[in-house]
């Protein structure tokens, strides 16, 4: 079943058209990646997705429900969570604090409920507390509950995001660049990970540059240049795709 | 119709006294991000400091008022200059890394502190600066009167507007002062002294104020030790309506807000004249949120 | 613990030792204490760049003093009246601003503040006396006692004050709390962890103006007549210093900072008319020894072991 | 935390050391704005009561006590004066002096009221503070009606028909002029303009031009002298000719410094006498010891009226030989009648001072003030 269709979707910036009528689906329960050179607005495509961005044209349509030019926290409740390229952690606070900040728009405590505290509030508060923590053991993290953000290896600054995301338990998890600045044995234990959240019934949607992650846990992969679809298929496609070779002949010489 | 033209003309006189101390603004702006709001005091030093060299020296009786002007306006931005880079040495530095706020208490400090400074050197009273030193005569065009020290005061804010423009886009040190504008840590990479361009910054910009407050005095012929708080503000408005950091403008937007005022006051009320200067500050601000001049600068995702 | 323990006892003995002045110092530290706490929602916890809050205070204080004056309403009634309005009035003028950045928003607020105050020196609605201010407020009554005294303003005060300390207290260790916190560090990121920063952002505002509100109550009562120029923009100044200067987003912060701001220029008397110049220099050495203010606020920590126990 | 502890101390500590140690002295208060926006009024303020003080203790005291004057910053504003004047209360004063602004002394006159301390404002014109019927409250300066009355008695007699208002939105000049235009229009008179100028600014080059646009016959300004001469001299500068008339708080000799002699000549001003003005023993006597002391001429009338207050307080302690209040107040509502500072003073029943003060001044072409 479809989960995500993205529908003749252009945006420019500037008389720079970065992403133009670009067309997709994403099947829940899958793993799909979008890839593309330096530029070819994969991450415009993923502020479009949660709304950080509004397309010019085209709709984006979520379980059936068109989420076109929502405002992001309205598609976090909808069921699309993210993290980002450059990591957006909350420095200053602390990890726990981080992931609750996920957990908020599955409580519904407002600002007399927060200062009178009824007996309600202070059990969702609790239960968040408890849900946060089982995210952070989740993705490794259950050591570092108190440490300050900031103070994260940079690894582990990526796992805390996706644990973030998770919190707002989404359907469909949006990564980009997830194993960007991770070692060889944090991109492993990223792998396993990323497949423990296929299991827990998440649709997942990355961007990575990592070409064995991608071709590895992909079941679908969508290439972009020129903000445009080149190339659309599994792993096995997409590698005798001959548009998409000539592509990475460029891209590989960036790199 | 004559008086819309009486009133702009009113109203770009004043504007341009608030560019001149809103340049000063926006150039600390740019390369801070600080809202100096002590620019307003160090404004009036120099209305003071010129009022004391042109009694004290008797320059005039020797050399004749527009030479003595000139050499006194000099010495003004010098020293107004000196105090701002001892300003930033000391209330600003230590606070570079900390949050932004924290320098904007600072300032606020500065600006009690130097406030009160004169008003225990000078007294709490107005003060007078010497009359007949300016030229008394008119220009009349089309029924218009107007005085020819309105027009050397429109003449002399552009000059020093103009060479501060020149002196950012078509120097070497203009362009460092702009690249660490962008970007600090980047400029320093490229091997600018960064500390050194902001203690040039805190002396051009100060050194502006220090001119305008001398003018002020010049023209206007009274100063007094709260004055600077009133035109630090306005100051602050017009380089805000112009975009801050943005050196044109700064000049755009002191002319603007002074037009606005003699035009808002004139067809609306004096009374709340102020109310509706804030009012089109607001407006613009809802409109182009980093105003007029200002670039809008979409927030990387 | 202890020594928060220790000063609220000492305070409330205070006004068994202490003269009249000084009793009431500490009441103008109290409403400074609590204006600044209320600013501190705003500015401290979600970081917006607000210095016009004077212009809530006003609205309050003005509210109190026309219906009191006009219609002979007892003053402890308006007290939730001025909060509604001043909420009102909040919302009304913080809707159009709130996506502006930082110094934007800055001068907007001073903007704001401005308007307020020369809107009430024109006797707007013929309503606010113009320059003379309102004055024949009646003083707050509690079932027969009037509270007239300097002591007994101080009770009501810093009672209040303690009620809002905890009120705040609860505010800022839950989701609300946490919401506005995440904003002040990344809005971006909060938007995107399904925060909705807008109508966060405006609930910060609404909340601290009613707060403002409700010492415009107290403020316009204590003093019986008020006057444009107690809410003029440099009243706004001070409140932000209290806050940023105290440690923002810290309560205790904020109380230490009301204490050195409102209390200084009391013990510098002895200066005369130097007393401001010391001021000014002590405002500028306290923020560069203490960049992040005098006690910033302590990072929120969730016991690990009642976590894995409890599962 | 440790801060916050230490610092509580401290104040306490302060708090202690300052209780009021027993009375040797006779001590008067003074209240008056030492920093601020009037700042300038506040400091010519207690220089004039400190030396008048000064020269009653040479002369051996009151009662055969010295006088002592303690001052306190009132910062102009309502909030600070309230604590000035709980800070004198707790100070074993008889009476107290000040303060200036209107709205600055109203938040001081109950404290002082139910402290049972005499209280003489200077500066402090608007009609209100003396019909509450508060016992041991007086001024020396007159009231905004007082003022609007003559003002308007003086444009009428004149024959200036078309008649412009400007003020400045404080309690006192917006007072006057409301005053003095619904006295006008009551007779008739065409007011042709009334609005008010922002003070502390330096162009009004704008309001003039408005001003000039509606052709009134004559300009009343009823703000202060710094404005004033600015307007004066903005006014020549564009080329207009119209009569000009300021309130009393346009009489200050920097008004001619500001304006200059050649756009003050011919400005008309209305004012309780200066002690320049006035042949009285007393008013030379003072004005040559100020000069004396302090190398300089006393600023504004309102400072002089401070001196009055002071006068005559100490003249009712004098003549009691007492410093109980309702005995003082008695005397001084009823009894007091001293040739002061700015002519003779005496109290009624209210609190006012008695008698009409004011005159009208021009500036002559050498900058004088010369009594019409």
């Amino acid at each position: 079943m479809t989960l995500l269709k993205v529908y003749n979707v252009s945006k420019s910036f500037g008389g720079l058209m970065a992403v133009n009528d670009v067309n997709f689906e994403v099947s829940e329960g899958t793993v799909m990646g979008l890839i593309g050179p330096n530029g070819a607005g994969k991450t415009t495509v993923f502020n479009l997705i949660t709304g950080n961005y509004k397309p010019d044209s085209g709709e984006i349509i979520f379980s059936g429900k068109n989420i076109t030019g929502l405002s992001p926290n309205k598609i976090v409740k909808l069921g699309i969570a993210r993290t980002f390229q450059t990591i957006r952690l909350f420095q200053n606070r602390s990890v726990l604090e981080n992931v609750l900040a996920g957990c908020h728009c599955r409580m519904r405590a407002g600002v007399l409920a927060c200062m009178f505290q009824p007996g309600w509030q202070k059990q969702e508060e609790h239960q968040a507390v408890k849900n946060a923590f089982q995210e952070l053991r989740f993705v490794g993290l259950e050591k570092e509950v108190n440490n300050q953000a900031k103070n994260l290896s940079y690894g582990n600054q990526r796992l805390l995001e996706i644990a973030r995301a998770l919190a707002t338990r989404p359907k469909l998890l949006i990564l980009d660049e997830p194993a960007g600045g991770m070692n060889e044995q944090e991109t492993q234990a990223l792998v396993r990970l990323i497949d423990q959240i296929k299991k827990r019934g998440i649709t997942i949607l990355l961007i990575e540059h990592d070409m064995s992650l991608v071709m590895k846990i992909c079941e679908k992969i969508v290439v972009l240049e020129h903000g445009t679809k080149i190339a659309e298929g599994t792993a096995e496609q997409i590698k005798a795709d001959p548009q998409v070779i000539e592509a990475y002949l460029g891209w590989e010489e960036d790199d | 119709m004559e008086l819309f033209i009486q009133q702009l003309t009113n109203g770009l006189a004043i504007g341009s006294i608030y560019a001149l101390i809103a340049l000063g603004y926006t150039m600390v702006y740019g390369v801070m991000k600080l809202i100096n709001f002590a620019h307003g005091d160090l404004f009036s030093i120099g209305a003071y400091l010129g009022l004391t060299f042109l009694i004290s020296f008797g320059l005039v009786d020797k050399v004749g008022a527009p030479v003595a002007i000139l050499i006194i306006m000099l010495m003004v931005m010098g020293l107004v200059g000196l105090i701002g880079i001892l300003l930033e040495r000391v209330a600003y530095r230590p606070l570079r890394k900390a949050d932004r706020l924290a320098a904007v208490v600072s300032a606020l400090g500065a600006s009690i502190f130097f406030s009160n400074s004169l008003m225990l050197i000078y007294g709490a009273k107005f003060r007078v600066y010497p009359h007949n030193l300016l030229p008394k005569s008119y220009i009349t065009i089309l029924e218009l009167h107007i005085p020819v020290v309105r027009i050397l005061l429109l003449l002399v804010s552009f000059i020093l507007m103009a060479c501060l423009y020149l002196f950012v886009q078509k120097t070497k040190t203009g362009t460092a002062i702009r690249a660490a504008a962008i970007d600090q840590g980047a400029a320093r990479l490229m091997g600018i002294n960064v500390n050194k361009i902001i203690s040039i910054v805190f002396f051009i910009g100060p050194a502006l104020g220090g001119a305008a407050g001398i003018m002020v005095g010049l023209y206007y012929g009274q100063v007094n030790f709260l004055m600077g708080w009133l035109y630090g503000l306005k100051a602050f408005i017009a380089a805000v309506i112009g975009g801050i950091g943005n050196i044109p403008g700064a000049m755009l937007g002191g002319l603007i807000l002074g037009v606005i005022e003699s035009l808002g006051a004139a067809y609306i009320s004096f009374a709340w004249k102020d109310a509706i200067a804030f009012f089109v500050l607001i407006v613009i601000l809802i409109v182009r949120p980093t105003g007029i001049l200002g670039e809008r600068v979409a927030e990387k995702v | 613990m202890l020594i928060e323990i220790l000063f609220v006892i000492i305070l409330f003995l205070s006004p068994l030792f202490l003269n009249a002045y000084w009793i009431d110092v500490l009441n103008n530290i109290g409403i400074y204490a609590i204006l600044a706490l209320s600013l501190n929602i705003i500015l401290g916890h979600t970081g917006l760049f607000h210095m016009g809050h004077a212009a809530f205070y006003a609205i309050g204080a003005y509210t109190t003093a026309i219906l009191n004056t006009m219609y002979h309403i007892p003053i402890l009634w308006l007290m939730p009246v001025s909060g509604l309005l001043a909420g009102i009035f909040g919302y009304l003028v913080a809707r159009p601003i709130i996506h502006l950045r930082g110094d934007y928003l800055l001068i907007v607020t001073i903007g704001i503040v401005e308007i307020v105050r020369i809107a009430l020196v024109n006797n707007i609605f013929g309503l606010t006396g113009g320059s003379n201010g309102i004055f024949g407020i009646s003083r707050p009554s509690l079932g027969g006692l009037v509270i007239r005294k300097p002591q007994q303003f101080f009770y009501y005060i810093w009672i209040f004050l303690g009620i809002s300390v905890y009120l705040f207290y609860r505010l800022e260790n839950s989701r609300f709390g946490r919401a506005l916190n995440y904003i002040k560090e990344d809005e971006l990121a909060a938007e995107g962890s399904g925060i909705n920063v807008s109508k966060y952002k405006l609930l910060a505002f609404v909340l601290g103006a009613i707060w403002a509100g409700f010492v415009g109550n107290i403020y316009a009562s204590k003093m019986t007549i008020i006057s444009p120029e107690s809410f003029s923009f440099w009243e706004s100044v001070i409140l932000f210093v209290i806050v940023i200067l105290g440690g923002a987003g810290s309560i205790r912060g904020v109380i230490l900072g009301s204490f050195l701001i409102i209390g200084l220029p009391e013990l510098f008397r002895q200066f005369a008319s130097a007393r401001m110049l010391i001021f000014g220099a002590a405002m500028v050495v306290m923020m560069i020894f203490r960049p992040q203010g005098l006690v910033p606020p302590r990072s929120r920590t969730y016991s690990l072991e009642v976590l894995i126990g409890k599962e | 935390m440790k801060k916050f502890s230490v610092l509580f101390f401290f104040v306490l500590g302060l708090v202690c050391v300052s209780n009021p140690v027993l009375a040797k002295t006779i001590k008067i208060g003074l209240i008056c704005p030492l920093t601020g926006s009037w700042a300038s009024e506040g400091q010519d303020m207690e220089k004039i009561v400190k030396l008048l003080a000064e020269q009653i203790n040479t002369k051996g005291g009151l009662l055969g006590k010295k006088v002592e004057v303690i001052v306190e910053d009132d910062g102009g504003d309502p909030r600070t004066a309230a604590l000035a004047a709980q800070r004198l209360s707790s100070q074993d004063i008889v009476g107290v002096i000040g303060t200036y602004g209107s709205s600055v002394t109203e938040a001081t006159q109950n404290i002082f009221n139910e402290s049972k301390i005499i209280q003489i404002a200077n500066g402090s014109t608007a009609i209100r503070l003396t019909e509450k019927g508060l016992k041991y409250f007086f001024r020396t300066c007159p009231r905004d009606d007082e003022q609007g009355k003559v003002a308007a008695e003086y444009i009428m007699k004149s024959g200036f028909k078309r008649v412009a208002i400007l003020h400045d939105n404080t309690t006192y000049a917006r007072g006057l002029a409301e005053e003095t235009k619904s006295l006008l229009q009551k007779k008739g008179l065409n007011i042709v303009f009334f609005d008010a100028l922002t003070p502390g600014e330096s162009d009004y080059s704008p309001i003039l031009t408005n001003l000039k646009a509606k052709n009134p016959d004559v300009v009343f300004f009823t703000g202060y002298y710094p404005e004033a001469g600015l307007l004066l001299r903005q006014k020549m500068e564009m080329g207009w000719n119209v009569q000009f008339i300021g309130g009393d708080a346009t009489n200050n000799p920097d008004l001619v410094k500001i304006a200059g002699k050649d756009a003050a000549k011919g400005f008309l001003f209305l004012s309780p006498p200066v002690p320049q003005d006035l042949d009285t023993k007393e008013a030379k006597d003072f004005l040559a010891a100020y000069k004396r002391k302090y190398n300089s001429l006393p600023g504004s009338v309102w400072a002089v009226l401070s001196g009055d207050g002071f006068l005559a307080l100490t003249t009712a302690i004098k003549a009691t030989k007492s410093t109980d209040p309702d005995v003082l107040a008695n005397y001084l509502h009823n009894k007091l009648n001293l040739s002061g500072l700015t002519g003779q003073i005496a109290f009624d029943s209210k609190g006012d001072r008695v008698g009409a003060l004011y005159r009208i001044y021009r500036v002559d072409a050498k900058g004088n003030f010369i009594l019409q």
